[in-house]
């Protein structure tokens, strides 16, 4: 078990008060495991992904404990979580179209940054170069400016960027969802070779897009409204899975790359509760057709059958 | 590449001639445009001659000045002399050479105007990016930013000469250097020039500083905000490297800022030169328009387009300089 | 050159404070921020009481020539109001002092005594036939270059006004002028304009022929003439942008023949600034005397400054000019006497007097004659026909000759149509922009329809003197051009002059373009009588005077002050009516109505 | 370059408005008041400015005394009595009834002047910056020229034939002169909200430029317009008083520049009449810097990543 994360408990700050985006999370992320992180917009998905690496200004850690190999990650003190980010946490963000510097050239760029981690650039540059290799590019893109990049060159170039310390576990979050999906293949199939050469250890892959991690992921984690909904093995989410809500999700597959971010629900009316005020017992009760009685409770987080988590009611079978 | 950059300097300076040409065409009008007969003023100023006198003076003036042309001959003079840096005759100098005058005056201009625009642009960037990350800087000093940048500078201007000069006596009152001195390369004439200085300087430094500071706060605060500061953290640099990338790209349109400002500063010159009567161009324009020098203004105006065009034309060198998306943009990004 | 030299100060200025500016991180750079103790500029000397020697703290020598030694400068302005740029003492605009300090006149005139003084010439006299004046040339005067002053420079001087670019009318009424010995005889046509002749006497400058023969020709007035050759007590040092500066003649005639010796041995005029510049100077005791007019002096004199004015009371100035309002007589309702009359009955000129100038000047005599000329105003006719403020009485002036009130509470033309006058006064002349909205006000309530504006000045001088295209278009102008002089001839000149001159540059008389043959006879009778002859003057003034208060061809509203304000920190002694009753004023052709008396007559405050 | 405009030099010089535009997604009015009320920075600007408008619109109806009536004692100290809160000038004019009416002038040319230039500007910068190509290309000779112009000398020329100018001309004057740098700025912004999606949205369902103009592109820049409108505002402010200082402000009337011109010509520092020249001074720096102010307060309420709470 590379990552294990426990009860973790992280709410936005706002004027109106907190708004809980993470509430209680418990799961854990194996050695070469491809864990897919699904859901609606607003469901957590990046705060999950975020409070692993790095808390924001209004995030506000509340509780729970992550281990990464072993150690507790000191996620709610951002000076000591300093010496693991890049080196043992990495990121490939949703905004890696501009996450370069637009008036360095990446060379130069990349240089400082390892320099001021410690790493001496000159020892990693052939590293870096056979990696920039591998994901097809020219090395000359380190004399370039990001600007003179296309797209999905830039794309690349990040995911080589962020990997390059072989980070124990990378978080990949939305990066397909700017791309066509010719070269969201690509990326995805890249994200699978990075596993592959042991540049990361573990990878979770944030996403709206199923089709996506019916690709890549070995397993899939999918979220709703702040809460964990169901975890198992990609061919179990998408052959039979338990919790209604992960249900439509999949139900959306067959379009392939379309996010349902854009198209409605099936015959599901509302959307997501407000996370400010989110209402007891089940949050996705209201919008579910299987909801009774029961759901008034908060369904626990259980593990159904070996390495199947899900949080209904009616998936645990319970329902006498 | 090479012609690329050729090319692209070529068509800005092509614009810069044609907005020069149109700019000193509107210009020549002025004094053509103006009611009244400056000559005529020029000897309503003697009182008491005699009214032969007074006939034989205007003569002597007019073909001083040339005004007994048809106006395209005059335009074409115009055009002809300006290439030979020939501005015609003051009025408010009694004939004396326009480019002579203007020429007495621009250095003092440029001894204000570039220390000025310089140190208020480097002190008052520093300063906003300073305060862009110490808490109690922004909500203490930043707000005087705001004060200086609203205080119009005479205001300003006389607020200091009244205390500094005039109440408290610790700097010269006016003038661009003692009255009891006459330009020496000696230490006191220097230091007398300089004490001089300082109270117009300050004038336009402070509220140009104010402007500086809080532009340059505000562009950081985005910056520090962009996605490739985000990345930067996330990879845990440290906020050195951030803070050095943040300030060198909030520093880019601050230099477009500097362009703009070269040229229109001269507005905050003129008021500050006039209230410390400091011989420079700003204090020229002053007693050209009170005497309806046209011919003065003319060729002061004319002088500072050329300064305003000069002046932007380097600020584009500069630009494709230190910003490579100008440069790539230009250069197509081939590699 | 003096603009060569200030481009090359001015370089090094810029290279110099662009180099400590960057030298320093602050806003305000130390090096120099405060100036070396003991060699302020005069407007920031610590405490004018007690100057110190610029030199000695330097280490300079005090004989350098490049600093003036506070309590040895005399600081003057209000007569430049441009950079000084000709120095050719035959050219109106000439620099300060350049008549007067540098070139001298044959004599002075001193309009309070109205006395001529023999100046370079030793005296004076006409044959009996009084077509005939002799010159008596004064001995032992030298030129400033060392070379002796003779009978031929004089002659040679006199001559210069045959010179056509100086359009000097001498010739009108002399037929020859040549040195005899020590003096020089000079011969008139019949009637000789013996006041001209008289003011020409102490108006013109004398140079040095054999310098000047070269330049006499077309482009006279060309020769900016700097550092020129002179008699007077001052010789040219240096002149810039901002000043112009004269040092002591040491070896000045007067000193030997007469006994005099101008205190202060350097002179720094100080091109005109803004009011509040100029007064701050004086205030801080940076400059010595004034010639501009300043706000508040009645306040000032009483601030403890240390700063007085020819009178301790109003009106604090002597009176140096009167201005009156200029109707444009060729227009309707300004053709008509009565209306001008009754216009001049409305307006209360003690209204200016107290609320636009506090008092620091004095309302002018109907008949608008300077004080110094009061000795020629008829008091029985100014009694009978003077017009006097009295809003009542312009009212029924008005009625009376047919100006019916309109619905607006305007009177209006005869013919019924609208009545509305446009007052001009150039824009930024501050004290007259007040005084003007005063006088539509006033004559507001008598029912004229005055509208004040300030257009620029060429404007004001363009609708004035008409151009040779356009007729002047004028209603209502203010102007002061008299000066005080020896002969009340000059302002009645300026009055009546005939026949009237083309518009355009050259008409600087009778802008109210008033035509009366008769006025013009006595105005011409008055000039061909001797100036010892005051009797018939006198009665040729007060026929003149009865034509004047009858048809009011302009309307005399106050006396502009001799504007002079000085500073007694440095130097004492200044003119006063206590005191010397001297001009106190540098501007020209005061030098030689007595202003360089004053100069004799200074004394430095002992350093305590 | 204008030798009237020092204020512009402020604004282009530092751009205190955002130089990104806030993306496309609208967001709930609501939200905007909600931050709006707990912005320090805006709600001090806004008491600030409230004030003299106050000041400006009832000052001149509390005091009914003709601004430049010389019927005052001369230089009266500021009292409590009515009429004589700020005492009086070297003519006996009451400062007061000057302030008050002075300030109601400095609104009018900011609000007048600020205006014209910013729809000047904004429709150069729109068209300039939306159909780009030689279009864009003159439109910038344009803005180029009255860039460099000296504005002060056409001022000159065209006052020398006007006997007397209003208030209202010097705002028509500053409007049309004072637009360029607004109109470089919007370009910019209309230049990169161009390649948006949302746009070729627009394009292909065959809306006109016009159209796409007012309702897609200046829509979603409202907020940058408004802050661009108040630098404009403080910035007319700010070059009447220079002209007025120069002697080319209005003829007739009062303004806070023509209060301050009046001061120094009649030398009121020098003769101690401190509340003839402070008020006016005061008036342009609080009603300029409150804009400025106003205007961060609310560059950081349209854009969430700038709040900091």
């Amino acid at each position: 078990m590379s990552l294990q994360v426990t009860d973790l408990r992280v709410y936005y700050r706002t004027l109106a008060g907190d708004v809980k985006a993470l509430d209680g999370a418990t799961f854990g992320i194996a050695d070469k495991e491809i864990m897919g992180l699904a859901g609606e917009s607003g469901c957590g998905k990046s705060t999950l992904g975020n409070s692993l690496i790095r808390l924001d200004g209004r995030m506000k850690y509340v509780a729970g404990s992550v281990n990464l190999d072993g150690t507790d990650l000191p996620i709610w003190d951002s000076d000591e979580m300093v010496h693991y980010r890049y080196m043992e946490v990495s990121v490939v963000p949703q905004y890696a179209m501009s996450a370069m510097n637009p008036t360095r050239k990446i060379g130069k760029m990349v240089s400082e940054l390892v320099e001021s981690r410690g790493v001496s650039y000159k020892e990693i540059r052939p590293e870096f170069e056979r990696r920039i290799d591998l994901v097809g590019l020219r090395r000359d893109v380190t004399d370039r400016y990001p600007i003179e990049l296309s797209g999905g060159m830039k794309q690349r170039m990040v995911m080589v960027i962020s990997t390059l310390m072989d980070p124990s576990l990378l978080i990949t979050d939305e990066i397909t969802s700017a791309l066509d999906v010719s070269t969201q293949r690509a990326v995805a199939e890249t994200l699978v070779s990075f596993r592959d050469h042991g540049f990361v250890k573990s990878m979770m892959v944030i996403t709206h897009d199923m089709s996506i991690l019916y690709q890549i992921a070995d397993s899939i984690l999918v979220m709703y409204a702040g809460k964990l909904a169901e975890k198992a093995t990609t061919e179990v989410i998408i052959g039979r899975p338990l919790h209604p809500y992960t249900r439509m999700l999949v139900s959306s597959l067959p379009e392939v790359g379309v996010r349902y971010a854009d198209k409605k629900l099936t015959g599901i009316p509302g959307g997501p509760p407000s996370l400010l005020h989110p209402p007891t017992g089940c949050r996705f009760r209201a919008r579910c057709p299987l909801a009774f009685a029961k759901c008034e409770q908060e369904p626990p987080f259980v593990e159904v059958e070996p390495g199947h988590w899900a949080a209904c009611w009616k998936a645990t079978g319970s329902d006498a | 590449m090479g012609d690329r950059v050729r090319r692209y300097f070529g068509r800005k300076l092509l614009t810069y001639s044609i907005t020069f040409f149109v700019a000193a065409t509107i210009d020549w009008l002025i004094p053509r445009f103006m009611p009244g007969d400056p000559v005529a003023s020029l000897v309503s100023r003697t009182n008491g001659i005699s009214p032969d006198a007074a006939k034989a003076l205007s003569d002597y003036y007019y073909n001083l000045f040339g005004l007994n042309q048809p106006l395209p001959v005059q335009y074409l003079n115009f055009w002809g002399s300006l290439l030979h840096g020939n501005l015609g005759l003051s009025v408010y100098g009694h004939g004396a050479p326009v480019t002579d005058m203007i020429m007495g005056a621009v250095p003092y201009t440029l001894a204000l105007l570039i220390p000025a625009i310089l140190l208020s642009w480097w002190a008052g960037n520093s300063f906003g990016a300073l305060a862009a990350r110490r808490r109690w800087l922004d909500s203490t000093v930043l707000p005087m930013g705001y004060i200086l940048t609203a205080t119009p500078y005479m205001w300003l201007a006389l607020v200091l000469s009244f205390l500094l000069a005039f109440s408290w006596r610790i700097f010269p009152l006016s003038g661009g250097y003692g009255f009891n001195l006459e330009p020496t390369l000696t230490w006191l004439f220097f230091t007398d020039l300089v004490a001089h200085w300082v109270l117009p300087f300050l004038s336009l430094f402070l509220v140009m500083f104010g402007g500086w500071a809080i532009g340059m706060r505000n562009m950081i605060i985005y910056e520090l905000e962009s996605d490739y500061s985000r990345y930067l953290e996330v990879l845990g640099a440290p906020q050195s490297l951030v803070r050095k990338y943040a300030f060198r790209n909030a520093m880019l349109p601050q230099i477009t800022g500097l362009a703009l400002q070269l040229g229109v500063i001269i507005g905050g010159q003129l008021v500050t030169e006039i209230v410390f009567s400091y011989p420079g161009l700003g204090h020229l324009v002053f007693a050209a328009i009170q005497s309806a020098d046209y011919f003065l203004l003319q060729g002061i105006f004319l002088f500072i387009i050329v300064g305003v065009l000069v002046a932007n034309f380097i600020v584009d060198i500069v630009y494709v300089i230190v910003d490579p998306r100008v440069r790539v943009s230009m250069t197509g990004g081939t590699a | 050159m003096q603009l060569g030299k200030s481009r090359v100060l001015a370089l090094l200025a810029a290279a110099s404070i662009v180099a400590s500016a960057c030298g320093s991180s602050s806003a305000s750079p130390t090096p120099g921020a405060t100036p070396v103790p003991g060699t302020p500029a005069p407007n920031a000397t610590p405490a004018p009481a007690t100057p110190t020697p610029a030199a000695s703290a330097t280490g300079l020598p005090a004989t350098d020539s490049t600093v003036y030694p506070r309590e040895q400068t005399l600081y003057t302005s209000g007569k430049q109001w441009g950079a000084p740029s000709t120095w050719n003492p035959l050219d109106p605009n000439m620099a300060m002092g350049v008549l007067g300090l540098q070139y001298e006149t044959l004599f002075l005139y001193d309009p309070i005594k109205d006395v001529y003084t023999p100046w370079l010439a030793s005296g004076g006299d006409w044959d009996s036939a009084k077509t005939t004046y002799t010159i008596h040339v004064r001995q032992g005067v030298t030129w400033s270059d060392g070379s002796a002053f003779t009978a031929d420079d004089v002659a040679f001087s006199i001559n210069l006004a045959q010179n056509k670019a100086l359009g000097s009318n001498l010739f009108d009424y002399v037929t020859s002028a040549a040195a005899s010995g020590n003096d020089v005889v000079v011969k008139f046509k019949a009637n000789p304009a013996y006041q001209e002749w008289a003011q020409w006497l102490y108006n013109s400058p004398i140079v040095n022929a054999k310098i000047w023969t070269p330049f006499n020709n077309a482009d006279i007035l060309k020769n900016l003439n700097m550092n020129g050759v002179g008699t007077g007590p001052y010789t040219f040092k240096t002149a810039a942008q901002d000043r112009m500066v004269w040092v002591k003649n040491p070896k000045w005639w007067a000193t030997a023949a007469l006994n005099l010796n101008v205190a202060p041995t350097y002179i720094v005029d100080i091109v005109n600034s803004s009011n509040n510049v100029a007064l701050g100077q004086l205030l801080s005791g940076g400059l010595d005397l004034d010639n501009n007019y300043l706000p508040g002096i009645a306040q000032i004199v009483n601030g403890g400054y240390n700063v007085t004015t020819y009178y301790a009371g109003a009106p604090y100035m002597l009176s140096g000019n009167t201005a009156w309002l200029v109707p444009n007589t060729k227009k309707k309702p300004l053709d008509d006497p009565a209306f001008r009359k009754a216009l001049a009955e409305a307006i209360n000129p003690q209204n200016v007097v107290v609320k636009d100038y506090g008092n620091i000047v004095a309302a002018a005599d109907p008949t608008g004659l300077l004080p110094v000329w009061s000795k020629y105003i008829d008091a029985a006719e100014v009694k009978s026909l003077g017009a006097t403020f009295s809003t009542a009485k312009a009212k029924a002036d008005l009625a009376a000759a047919g100006y019916k009130v309109g619905s607006d509470g305007f009177v209006t033309n005869k013919d019924g149509s609208a009545i509305k006058l446009n007052l001009e006064v150039p824009d930024g002349w501050s004290d007259w922009m007040q005084a003007e909205t005063l006088i539509a006000a006033d004559a507001k309530l008598a029912g004229i329809n005055i509208n004040p504006t300030h257009p620029d000045y060429n404007t004001v001088v363009a609708d004035r003197n008409g151009t040779d295209k356009a007729a002047p278009v004028f209603d209502l102008v203010i102007n002061n051009d008299v000066q005080i002089g020896n002969t009340p001839w000059t302002y009645y000149d300026y009055i009546f002059r005939q026949p009237e001159i083309a518009a355009g540059p050259a008409r600087n008389r009778n802008y109210e373009q008033y035509d009366n043959a008769t006025a013009w006879a006595l105005v011409q009778k008055l000039d061909q009588t001797p100036v010892e002859d005051t009797a018939t003057m006198k009665t040729i003034c007060s026929q003149l005077q009865k034509i004047q208060l009858t048809d009011t061809p302009i309307i005399p509203l106050w006396y502009n002050g001799e504007w002079s304000q000085v500073s007694n920190n440095v130097w004492t002694n200044w003119p006063s009516d206590k005191g010397a009753q001297i001009q106190p004023a540098t501007w020209n052709g005061y030098w030689q109505m007595g202003a360089i008396y004053m100069l004799t007559n200074l004394k430095a405050v002992p350093k305590s | 370059m204008s030798a009237t405009s020092p204020a512009e030099a402020r604004e282009s010089a530092g751009p205190i408005i955002s130089h990104q535009v806030a993306a496309p997604e609208g967001k709930p009015r609501g939200e905007f008041l909600f931050f709006a009320l707990r912005s320090k920075k805006f709600m001090l600007s806004v008491v600030i400015l409230a004030v003299l408008a106050v000041v400006a619109i009832f000052g001149p109806i509390i005091d009914s005394t003709d601004p430049v009536a010389q019927n005052g004692l001369p230089m009266q100290q500021p009292t409590l009595d009515p009429g004589n809160w700020f005492g009086t000038t070297y003519f006996g004019e009451d400062v007061f009834a000057q302030f008050a009416n002075g300030l109601r002038a400095s609104f009018f040319v900011g609000f007048l002047g600020g205006g014209l230039a910013a729809v000047i500007g904004m429709t150069v910068g729109f068209v300039a910056g939306y159909r780009g190509g030689w279009v864009d290309e003159a439109l910038n000779m344009i803005t180029n020229v009255f860039l460099v112009i000296p504005t002060l000398a056409v001022l000159l020329v065209i006052t020398s034939y006007l006997q007397a100018r209003g208030v209202m001309f010097e705002a028509v004057f500053i409007g049309a002169t004072s637009w360029p740098w607004a109109a470089r700025a919007i370009r910019a912004q209309t230049f990169s909200l161009r390649s948006r999606e949302f746009i070729d949205l627009a394009k292909l369902s065959g809306r006109g430029s016009r159209q796409i103009i007012v309702s897609e592109i200046a829509s979603n820049m409202s907020s940058y317009l408004l802050l661009t409108f108040i630098l404009l505002f403080g910035g007319a402010i700010l070059i009447a008083a220079s002209l007025d200082f120069i002697g080319l402000g209005p003829t007739g009337g009062i303004s806070l520049g023509l209060m301050m011109y009046n001061a120094v010509t009649w030398a009121a520092l020098q003769l101690g009449i401190w509340w003839w020249f402070i008020p006016p001074g005061v008036g342009i720096m609080a009603t300029v810097g409150a804009l400025y102010v106003m205007n961060v307060g609310l560059d950081e309420i349209f854009n969430p990543k700038l709040r900091t709470m």
